[in-house]
């Protein structure tokens, strides 16, 4: 995994998020005057949309949408900033897998990149939010961020995001598994994407820290 | 005490005494825990009368806060205030025509739309609209806020513009004074404004404080007299 | 657009000022094309323009399908442009109506599809009963102005770069081939046009404009989004390096003498050909570091 | 001592009855609810709403089964498989179509995959997931006005497709069309040959059709009096249809074997062979093959954290003066098939699990944000969706 | 398309006309004095357009009121009966992008040319509908806007003419019609008065670049002969009415 933060010029946080096979940008804006029908009373309004690679958006990406915004909600400051709103667009540049069948590697990569560039906006959160795809083969092996052709010889697949308290994978925010899978199997990919989530939270502090020590 | 921090980690700070939470801090209203909000550095600074806890972190969107100096723009004139914004697409800012020196019923304000204005932001409340004012409120006198004439603005990052304002070691006003006569106005929204006697003054001081927002403070001297020469040599072509 | 970037007057006066005596904001003089940056994704296909600070993605990918009924003989190739507020929050979600977008959408149509730039007699399959569909998705990732002039190199570029799966045809029969089996196919690409905008600026009041003798307006080759806020008119030229125009556009605005219009199009042709090879430079060597064998094709192509 | 009693103000709390409760704040009502050990349904924490469900009642084939009715199938209805299931107060009403697309070769499949293969495929747990594909479900929540689709059906309708192509229920190879042919015979009756009739093999023989088409089925599900989360009520409803489903066998008619048909457009001439009229039969159907062990059910559970605030018996503790409040552990609690307005939005967190009845999972999903979701409740959460899963095949005919 | 010469030997076009012709050229002005404020119809071959000026007026949404001048808006409606093939579309047009960005063009050039800095916290509304449409449609639609604009008397600087002109091999083809359209590229032009300054420039297919100048030299020499029959003809109407007031 790589971040590129900051990307963008024009938005107040962005992030070119790369993982060997999917490519996400993620821009952040906010807080921003709402429109009169966003607006909410009390909270902070999430304005999100997903954008596929190759196409116009279909119910896929809403359902994409779907689950980074249950995740992303979960960890807004929302009450800090009433009647104000968030941008949040996430757009795909390369979904590292075959579209038709998978979501995965671009719901954990929309994820990841969200939360870099909410981060890299100053956007209050009370916590971070790691996403990590973990594939279960037919033997039973489990490979984290695996590759397309890993994907489609997989038994099942799995999407798990973290919610990271003081640098630890604290409690399940999302998980989405697809296939025939045990209930041995569930803890078992929830081991791996732990051990998967620590090292992507190392791998973000450093980023993270990289760019605070720019100003 | 300084340290990096990310959204999520705790902090340890004395729950049995009082806290003053400032940006990048929040408390939680369910669960009552403290925890920062922002990617920066942590301060934590005891007093007598308790502990102060705060994240400097560098971000583009402003947000107003009570005392902040700020450059905005008159976007709206109604009855009795003028509309501001502080920043494009941000809810824009009150400024009250009795906000002025020597304001009266009859004695108003001239702006018109589109005009600078420096001002202070005198209300921030999170759920209502924030207003700033063009005077001393305490003095009642105009010392240096209102209308800022001509120049333009240059836009940087907050973080960039904290610095310029607040850190007297910072170098960017002493390099640039080296090279030309000029007036600043430096909000901490992240427009500064900017004034020279000549047009080619002011191109090479927008451009320098440009590119020396994210550049390390060693390479002001050589960004700002790079773009001076420029500006002349162009003239003389 | 949703809502305006706000500008005060002293900034525009400034920058206005500023162009009087001969100064862009960004050091360039009034004919610059800023530096053109292409890299390429994983994919082919894939390719990322930056024009400045201006960032365009474009992305083709390819299906088989039924060819329309009055048009048995061509395949489908579609343009899509859509704007979100990652460009700038002054860009709206899912609007596609507001006339910056409608302008800009219908420039890169007629400058890409309509002018034939893809030959879609090529994408045709099976007569009147199979083709190709070519697609190429825009995506404005960061605007510092110049969207024209950025998608149209993006798109071009994308579609110099892309391979569709080679295919069989046995009678009625269709078998495609994996990119692993056989080497895909490039598209057929018949001119590269490139669009040069124009922006130009009343140094003077309305009426000396209208009326006065000399003609004292100001003009910018492609102008940043600051530019772009103050100007009072554009005119964008689309060329290929056969000197053909292939589209112009200049929807009001300013109004220019014709020789100073004509001034801008030759301008915009020393421009196309320099872009024009940049292109074919750029994807040659990017094809090349891919595939040997490939790159015998692309040269073939790219005339 | 009268002064004091005028300094005395008396305050009383504010008391509503329960259902004004419900409505100005749902989650304290519901917090009361549990406090006393029931839900504001009425239900006990882990009680399933009884489903009862008619399957195949709405289809083409339907008066077919019925002895006693003379009619044919009726060929004005498209209906091949259907449900109509009821949960609760819920009506989920589940009809599949479909049609017939021609397919395009890869090719790295079989170009002339064997028959036997397929049997095969079935059983083998191996099995790619390319040989699987689903069906285009549209879910439409009935409220009472016309409009755009909404997040929730969009939303669901794509979880239902995911999940029915990651499950392998349905092969693509029980999807391929085997078209028969109709001949005249020379007494000038009409008689359709299919592959697999007796004596098919001279007559398929002479006719070579290079075509393969596939059906591909569409299901139109239809959710009537929406009291909560729709994607487990939807699923168990499209596996019921599911399993309904008669495919109509599909035939050419031979003097439309090699129509070719001349166009001409702006000068240039070609011959189009004219797309082969696969047509369907009206009376001939075969039941669809389904990868049966794959077949399973869907639940779903709430967790929501006990507010000890809102206990009615700490409020009679309260009531006392006494500062008593222990510090006790948060305890969450486990809803089994949330309903209404108040379990539904104060339930932050929650887990969707699609089983078979040998307890192997196909989907399972968890939204996090709200109670926390610790290992012994998902476990919970599994033994229950075992059970019912159980209980949901046994209705299956 | 081949049965018809585009251009014979002889000088002579699919209509008749020189190369160099413009095709009829005829206008009323006034024409729905109860409907709006400003009104034409225009007839430019077989081109039929009325134009309807309503304002300047107080804006009906508070989003088009500008405090510094007045908003223009300009509404095209292409009628389905326009063209010899009903149009099967069965949308509202006014949708359409091709719709859409004729009408940006269009506001885009009379934002420039009429004096709205006059008419402050007002709205200009123009309503045009075609009622049939044969070539170089943009043009006789810049041609109805002037005209019902100087009708309902809205200060402006100059005309503006349109035109368009196609180029046949190596002949520019003035004022082409939808036939000649179809079968060549076209320049659109909208001149400002007598000048050689264009408002409106739009090529929307394959030109030789040296050729360009070319055709538009014969495109702005056109455009100010349109200029001076719709001078003549809003004279003509002025000095009418002028004889109608006086002799009331």
């Amino acid at each position: 995994m790589n971040a590129e933060i900051s990307y963008l010029d024009n938005v107040d946080g962005s992030c070119l998020y790369n993982t060997p096979h999917t490519r996400v940008v993620a821009s952040a804006t906010g807080p921003v005057e709402p429109k009169a029908r966003q607006e909410l009373p009390t909270q902070l309004a999430l304005e999100l949309s997903v954008r596929p690679a190759a196409g116009v958006a279909t119910t896929r990406e809403v359902r994409i949408q779907d689950s980074v915004r249950a995740v992303i909600t979960s960890i807004l400051a929302a009450y800090k900033y009433p009647r104000q709103l968030c941008q949040l667009t996430l757009q795909v540049l390369q979904a590292g897998e075959s579209e038709e069948l998978f979501h995965c590697l671009e719901l954990a990569a929309c994820v990841n990149s969200a939360v870099f560039a909410l981060v890299d906006a100053g956007v209050a959160l009370t916590a971070l939010a790691l996403a990590t795809t973990v594939a279960l083969a037919h033997d039973g092996t489990a490979t984290a961020e695996p590759s397309r052709q890993q994907l489609m010889d997989a038994r099942s697949v799995h999407t798990v995001v973290f919610r990271i308290v003081d640098g630890k994978p604290e409690d399940i925010l999302s998980m989405d598994s697809h296939g025939d899978f045990s209930e041995a199997d569930i803890l078992k990919v929830l081991d791996v994407a732990e051990t998967s989530a620590k090292q992507l939270n190392a791998q973000f502090r450093e980023t993270v820290l990289a760019r605070v020590n720019i100003v | 005490m300084t340290s990096l921090v990310i959204p999520g980690d705790r902090i340890s700070v004395d729950p049995e005494r009082p806290v003053q939470l400032g940006p990048g801090m929040y408390c939680d209203p369910r669960t009552q825990d403290i925890v920062p909000v922002n990617a920066g550095v942590l301060h934590i600074s005891e007093s007598k009368r308790g502990q102060t806890v705060y994240v400097d972190y560098d971000s583009k969107r402003y947000t107003p806060a009570v005392g902040d100096l700020v450059v905005g723009v008159i976007t709206g004139a109604f009855a009795d205030s003028y509309r501001v914004s502080l920043a494009s697409f941000s809810t824009p800012v009150s400024l009250s025509y009795m906000a002025f020196p020597n304001a009266s019923k009859k004695n108003r304000p001239t702006l018109v739309i589109g005009d600078l204005v420096y001002a202070r932001v005198c209300t921030a409340e999170k759920e209502l609209e924030a207003e700033i004012e063009c005077m001393d409120s305490t003095t009642g006198s105009e010392s240096g806020f209102g209308l800022l004439e001509n120049g333009t603005v240059v836009e940087v990052t907050l973080g960039f513009a904290r610095h310029l304002l607040f850190d007297d070691a910072f170098p960017l006003l002493r390099l640039l004074a080296q090279h030309c006569k000029f007036e600043i106005a430096i909000g901490v929204n992240g427009k500064i404004w900017i004034k020279t006697e000549e047009v080619k003054d002011t191109i090479a001081c927008y451009r320098s404080i440009k590119d020396c927002c994210g550049k390390p403070q060693e390479a002001f001297e050589e960004i700002i007299k790079q773009h001076f020469k420029t500006v002349t040599n162009t003239v003389e072509e | 657009m949703a809502k305006d970037i706000e500008v005060s007057t002293a900034e525009s006066q400034f920058i206005l000022e500023a162009l009087k005596q001969n100064y862009r904001l960004d050091g360039r003089s009034f004919e610059q094309f800023r530096d053109v940056k292409i890299t390429f994704g994983e994919e082919l296909g894939d390719v990322l323009v930056e024009l400045g600070r201006t960032k365009v993605h474009c992305k083709i990918s390819s299906s088989i399908t039924e060819p329309y009924e009055d048009r048995p003989f061509e395949g489908l190739f579609f343009i899509s442009t859509e704007s979100t507020p990652m460009a700038g929050p002054q860009f709206e979600s899912g609007n596609n109506t507001g006339e910056d977008e409608v302008l800009i959408s219908r420039i890169i149509e007629k400058a890409v599809r309509r002018s034939g730039a893809l030959d879609i007699e090529g994408l045709c399959i099976v007569a009147g009963s199979k083709c190709w569909a070519v697609r190429a998705s825009v995506h404005f990732l960061d605007c510092d102005g110049g969207f024209v002039d950025a998608s149209c190199i993006a798109v071009m570029t994308a579609l110099l770069h892309y391979r569709k799966p080679d295919i069989t045809v046995h009678g009625e029969k269709i078998i495609v081939h994996p990119v692993d089996e056989r080497e895909p196919v490039a598209l057929g690409i018949l001119h590269i046009p490139v669009c040069v905008t124009s922006s130009f600026f009343n140094p003077v009041d309305a009426e000396q404009n209208i009326k006065g003798e000399e003609n004292s307006e100001i003009v910018l080759v492609d102008a940043t989004l600051k530019e772009e806020l103050l100007r009072e008119g554009v005119l964008t030229v689309t060329l290929n390096k056969n000197r053909e125009v292939v589209q112009v556009s200049k929807a009001g605005g300013l109004p220019m003498d014709a020789m100073t219009l004509m001034e801008c199009c030759h301008r915009a042709y020393d421009i196309t050909e320099r872009i024009t090879d940049q292109i074919l430079a750029a994807v040659k060597e990017d094809i090349a570091k891919r595939d040997k064998y490939s790159a015998i094709l692309s040269s073939e192509n790219a005339r | 001592m009268s002064t004091e009693e005028e300094a005395t103000v008396e305050v009383h709390p504010v008391s509503f009855p329960p259902e004004i409760l419900a409505r100005i704040s749902p989650e304290l009502s519901l917090q009361r609810h549990l406090s006393l050990g029931f839900r504001p349904s009425l239900r006990g924490f882990e009680e399933f709403r009884d489903v009862s469900v008619d399957v195949g009642t709405l289809s083409r084939y339907h008066q077919l089964q019925d002895p006693s009715s003379t009619k044919e199938v009726g060929t004005d209805n498209h209906v091949l498989g259907s449900c109509v299931l009821r949960e609760g107060d819920v009506y989920v009403v589940t009809k599949i179509t479909g049609g017939i697309i021609e397919d395009v070769t890869m090719s790295n499949e079989d170009i002339d995959e064997e028959e036997d293969a397929e049997l095969l495929e079935l059983t083998e747990d191996h099995s790619d997931i390319t040989k699987y594909t689903s069906v285009y479900p549209v879910v439409e929540v009935e409220r009472g006005r016309m409009g755009a689709c909404t997040d929730e059906e969009m939303i669901t309708s794509q979880k239902l497709f995911d999940t029915l192509q990651h499950a392998k229920i349905l092969p693509k190879s029980s999807l391929k069309v085997k078209p028969g042919v109709r001949i005249t015979n020379d007494d000038g009756t009409v008689e359709i040959i299919y592959p697999d009739s007796a004596n098919s093999d001279e007559v398929m023989s002479s006719f070579k059709i290079n075509k393969k088409w596939s059906y591909v089925l569409y299901a139109r599900i239809e959710v009537f009096g929406r009291t909560g989360p729709v994607f487990d009520l939807c699923w168990n409803s499209l596996m019921y249809a599911l399993k309904s489903v008669q495919l109509p066998k599909a035939f050419i008619d031979e003097r439309a074997t090699d129509l070719k048909m001349t166009v001409r457009t702006r000068g240039r001439n070609a011959i189009i062979r004219e797309t082969y009229n696969l047509l369907c039969d009206p009376n001939d159907s075969t039941p669809i093959r389904l990868a049966e062990k794959n077949i399973s059910f869907a639940s779903t559970y709430g967790l929501i954290d006990l507010d000890p605030e809102a206990d009615i018996a700490n409020l009679e503790e309260d009531a006392d003066g006494d500062e008593a409040m222990v510090d006790e552990e948060v305890k969450t609690v486990l809803l089994a098939d949330i309903e209404g307005e108040a379990e539904e939005s104060s339930i932050k967190s929650n887990i969707t699990i699609v089983s078979n009845a040998d307890g192997r999972f196909k989907r399972l999903s968890i939204v996090g944000g709200g109670a926390k979701i610790t290992p012994a409740l998902l476990a919970k959460s599994i033994a229950l969706s075992k059970q019912r899963t159980a209980d949901l095949a046994g209705k299956l005919i | 398309m081949s049965q018809f010469e585009v251009y014979s030997p002889e000088g002579l076009r699919m209509d008749g006309r020189r190369w160099n012709e413009l095709r009829r050229f005829e206008t009323s002005i006034n024409t729905h004095s109860h409907a709006a404020d400003g009104s034409s119809y225009l007839e430019q071959g077989n081109n039929k357009i009325i134009t309807l000026v309503k304002g300047p007026t107080e804006p009906a949404l508070r989003s088009q009121l500008d405090q510094t001048k007045a908003t223009l808006s300009i509404s095209v409606n292409v009628t389905k009966f326009s063209k010899f093939e009903r149009s099967k579309s069965t949308g509202n047009t006014k949708n359409e992008r091709r719709i859409l960005e004729m009408q940006t063009a269009l506001v885009r050039t009379f934002e420039k040319n009429l004096m709205l800095n006059l008419y402050p916290r007002t709205i200009i509304d123009i309503e045009i509908h075609v009622l049939q449409q044969d070539g170089g449609i943009l043009g006789s639609l810049i041609n109805g806007i002037t005209l019902a604009c100087i009708d309902a008397g809205i200060a402006m600087y100059d005309y503006i003419s349109g035109v368009s002109i196609g180029l046949y091999d190596t002949t520019p083809l003035l004022d082409v019609n939808s036939l000649e359209e179809a079968a060549m590229s076209c320049v659109t032009l909208g001149v400002v008065g007598k000048s050689e300054k264009l408002s409106l420039l739009q090529v929307e297919d394959k030109i030789p670049l040296d050729r360009l100048e070319n055709v538009l030299a014969i495109g702005i020499a056109g455009a100010h002969r349109i200029r001076d029959l719709m001078d003549t003809a809003l004279r003509a109407h002025a000095e009418k009415r002028v004889l109608n007031a006086s002799k009331r």
